[in-house]
């Protein structure tokens, strides 16, 4: 299918309260288009309820395309290695362009 | 008066209730943003509260009440933290981001205090409203620099802390202890209730009074279902650690209760809402702000002792406890 | 007072709104936590009513009319699975998990008797609301062994019951049945209003009670819309099965009646309610308790029965039958 | 009264609140579905509100009331296209789109303002109510034409109109004004109050009217953090059509006083209402229904007006203005 | 694993306004199951803040077998030509199937 | 990408009365990660609005090594021979690891 673009979809796990520090990593890095979801769920870091901001989890959605991933997850990894609790994971998505 | 059936109040039996629902395992389940809502809620309601008192209080004791509130605040997390060191069992760094939240406050805890001397006819000076909304930033405050010195004694790059909060809190410090959302929503509701004209604020009454203990009671249950999620985490963290849980707030009480019996001269009421302050730990204004800038520590110690253990302790134990203690102190001073 | 004209009252007004407005396919969207929300509110409020009340009862009537209930929760769902398995339109075991809900009862409906009731200016008793709490258990445990039999007489190995619901609930039917959320929070209510003093209780009053009736239209324009989505699924489960949902609670309703009405003595105000209690059938609590413990039973047959035929039949046609009803027993007896 | 002392009511000051903590960018949240719930009441109370005083209006003064609103309805949008068309700063779809959105009205100006004239103790005609729930609908229709009418002009294939809604509003444009889910409630809330016998909607007075105030605040806090979320955005989209935002409101208001002062003949606090709903541009019911139905138009063109830029000149501004506006209408007619 | 079987995950983004048109789309297309969640995110047609109905996203997910994905992929981009803000991205899924 | 670990993604939806369940059932597999989103959909056993627990669905993300996987499937595939809705399946996943 010509159509389908070949793109990584980028996806993040952590806390609520980082969630304006991982959309100016973004938009830092030239990416205006992200989706956002409300998370809980559990891990090294505790229950995470869900319940109040304090113990709330997002998973943010980016498609980008290959050569984006390795500046954003330069990134993701100081935050990591500064002792922020995140998960991310590269996967395969094939996009409908138009045009 | 005196006895347990002191807390046949339905804010701590809903808190129980809960508690008791998760414990054994019922599927109750609360829609998250019921939760985050009647948080939201709360702090509007006792904010403007508060405003309304603020607007017609004495203004020295006011200013009188604030300075000691932001002593409490500064002074709680320095002996929090030393405790923590010399205990050996968590690093500088946890110490330093438990240290913040005991140094802060629970409006939960607060609130549950006010239905406590509500219900028991105990009457109380409006002026612990005023220091719950300042207590919560000088906490922060004196967090992040212990957090930075911290630091500093374990050799990281003293860059970090302003690293830490890249892109989105260039100064850093000052800007997650004042425009934490907590912080926000509470004193910008207590100026809003302090400069309009009484008459124009009646319409707000209903809401933010008369179902204002309904919502407390919702909230409780919920927070009941949380602390009991989280208590059972404690034997991870040692024995130890969780005494401090219950320890710290007996010794904030004591000097809280002094504050505020002797240096303030409130009532028995007043006194007793010092105490609470001072024994409570932050749950709602914390936590994010030590996520944000000490994300070396651990979130499930700090978040497992202030919402596991001493909210609890608090509320079931602690406040009728800083009653009596508040009225041994007013008696001895009278 | 008679003719449809009973009907103009806000609570089925707002219901018939909500159906209104996914029968013509607006895109009017409740947010999924409001909800839910709203049902958690609607069980607390009435369980603390119903606690309240509870506090002041006759404690021989109390007891008399929780004997009562809990008849009516063995009794209904036993008559609902002998008509469903010899009606030859569902297997045994959709049987049971079906006949389970015409057990239990629907707190939705009850409060738009009420509604309908006091709109109506006609008095009640108020220990229906005690059996409304009772009520929901008895159908739970009775649903399960009904269940469990159907397994055996199909040849399904007969641990599987205890195994469904492995590493949760170990101790299987009766953990299901009691500890079920809306039971916990529904009992846990009813218990704080009857031991709660009187005078603290009172400062739960607006949000309890004041603002009940309002809350209590926007769950229902909610349940409309829900009820809508469903009654068009009516048609896939085959005419005789939606039938059932129509007949079942008639039947339900005289049984109730007259357990109201001669049994507990009840004027037509109360009467009317036990044979609310009786017709209606739970869209709350029985179905997760069955979807967790009878998973072979197809969850859009019970749901749609319940929420999509029973509940609009009650709140439209049922309530002034059953006061009718009420009214001709009552009536004759006297 | 006169001077902006006027704008120290809670709910412009809580709208400021929110605003001002986006704008430091603290970061308090609010859960989605809190902001979700809050509209679905507000809609829902001022319906009732409106359905209450419809009841007992004047029937004359109401149909004529009925007639202006629509009026205003047809007139300002095709106002808005041409000025917007001939300024050429957008094409005419998205002028079609943006037309749309200033012939409807902004529930939540409107009660500002009603808060506002309350306030300052000033007597309102309930009218203006009705009108509010009659105008969301014309302006869509018009919207709608006006795209329709623009893509013929375009040379953009005629059936697409139908085409864009397929599936599910086979009926389209009636369809999408009738139906949308905000009107659907407030004009079914309001049949509701108009229809049901007083004593009965008594039942709804506290949460329908007590704690209106108080929930209109929290909505408020709410939509001055989406407000100033979107203000930033104006830059993007060009000086000339952010001054649009203000200017066309400002018209709206003349055109509006006008028709309330003098073909209404309302008094001065009746006449700002009108003035209100003609200058507010809707934030609710026409962003989705232009979504559906002119998907070429740029959302956040419409939105960034109407929220970034309308709402908050009308809130903070604006009502003061078209207040001071009726008077002079008002007292130069009589 | 033999029980695993091969299927695509197609993964559409909108405005919440658009929710009934798409499940409406997958009814037509003899598609009848589906998951929705509520998202908010950020794009080209600005913040979706999630708060409003109006600024509200979906993230809807349909596990379906290859050959069913062109014709939806046909009436996306359809809807896409007409000025419809969409992400639509489809990827690979083991789906667990019994019998 | 050397730090770009492969691992698989474990999906599992289902109404929420199975959440404890299934969250009990990885604890039981020795897995104390996951992240579990509220969602509303609709399947064989009819629309789930996601208005009341009764309808509401969970979707529930694992990221786990592929050799933990066939123990996880096989704990589903009973609950599903059981009669319970869930939809599971699972995809490749690069997840960012550090150290
Ligand atoms: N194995 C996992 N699979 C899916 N999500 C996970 C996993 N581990 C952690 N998470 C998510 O990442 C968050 C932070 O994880 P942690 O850093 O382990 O506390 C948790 O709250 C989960 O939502
Ligand atoms: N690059 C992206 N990655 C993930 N989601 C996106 C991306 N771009 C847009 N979206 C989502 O799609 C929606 C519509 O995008 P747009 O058409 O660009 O306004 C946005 O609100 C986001 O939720
Ligand atoms: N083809 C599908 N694609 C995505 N999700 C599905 C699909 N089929 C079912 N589901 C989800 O799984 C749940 C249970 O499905 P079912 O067992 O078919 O009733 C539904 O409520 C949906 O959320
Ligand atoms: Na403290
Ligand atoms: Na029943
Ligand atoms: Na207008």
């Amino acid at each position: 299918m010509k159509r389908l673009c070949p793109e990584k979809l980028l996806a993040i796990i952590g806390p609520s309260a980082l969630t304006e520090t991982l959309t100016d990593m973004l938009r830092r890095n030239g990416i205006s288009g992200y989706t956002l979801l409300q998370a809980s769920g559990a891990g090294t870091s505790g229950p995470q309820t869900g319940m109040l901001d304090i113990d709330s989890n997002i998973m943010l959605y980016v498609i980008l395309s290959e050569e984006r991933v390795p500046a954003l997850l330069d990134e993701i990894e100081r935050l990591m290695r500064k002792g922020h609790h995140l998960k991310a994971f590269v996967s395969d998505a094939a996009v409908l362009a138009i045009e | 008066m005196h006895g347990f059936s002191n807390l046949l109040i339905p804010a701590v039996l809903f808190f129980a209730l809960g508690f008791l629902a998760r414990v054994v395992r019922s599927d109750l389940r609360f829609p998250p943003d019921l939760a985050k809502a009647l948080s939201i809620y709360l702090l509007m309601a006792i904010g403007i509260h508060g405003g309304v008192e603020l607007g017609r209080a004495n203004l020295l004791t006011a200013v009188h009440a604030v300075f000691w509130a932001i002593m409490l605040g500064l002074l709680l997390p320095v002996l929090a933290y030393v405790v923590l060191v010399s205990s050996r069992r968590v690093d500088a760094l946890n110490a330093a981001a438990i240290a913040a939240h005991y140094g802060s406050v629970s409006a939960g805890t607060f609130m549950t205090a006010k239905a406590y001397l509500e219900s028991n006819g105990i009457l109380y000076e409006m002026y612990p409203v005023i220091m719950l909304a300042v207590m919560e930033s000088p906490a922060i405050v004196i967090g992040l620099l212990l957090a930075g010195w911290s630091r500093r004694r374990l050799g990281i790059a003293s860059d970090d802390a302003r690293t830490a909060a890249e892109g989105r809190h260039p100064s850093g410090i000052l800007r997650e202890a004042f425009l934490n959302g907590s912080v926000v929503l509470l004193a910008g509701a207590m100026v809003i209730g302090a400069v309009v004209a009484p008459t124009r604020m009646a319409a707000l009454h209903p809401f933010v009074n008369d179902i204002f203990m309904g919502a407390l009671c919702l909230f409780l249950l919920e927070m009941g279902m949380e602390a009991a999620l989280r208590i059972g985490e404690f034997r991870r963290m040692g024995v130890a650690l969780a005494l401090f849980g219950v320890l710290m707030p007996l010794v904030g009480a004591l000097i809280g209760a002094l504050v505020g019996g002797i240096a303030l001269s409130f009532g028995v009421g007043g006194t007793t809402m010092v105490a609470v302050l001072a024994a409570s730990a932050s749950y709602i204004a914390v936590p994010p702000a030590m996520r944000l800038a000490v994300p070396e520590a651990n979130p499930s110690l700090y978040i497992t002792l202030s919402l596991g253990i001493t909210f609890p302790f608090n509320v079931i134990v602690g406040i009728p406890l800083y009653h009596r203690l508040a009225e041994a102190i007013v008696g001895a001073w009278v």
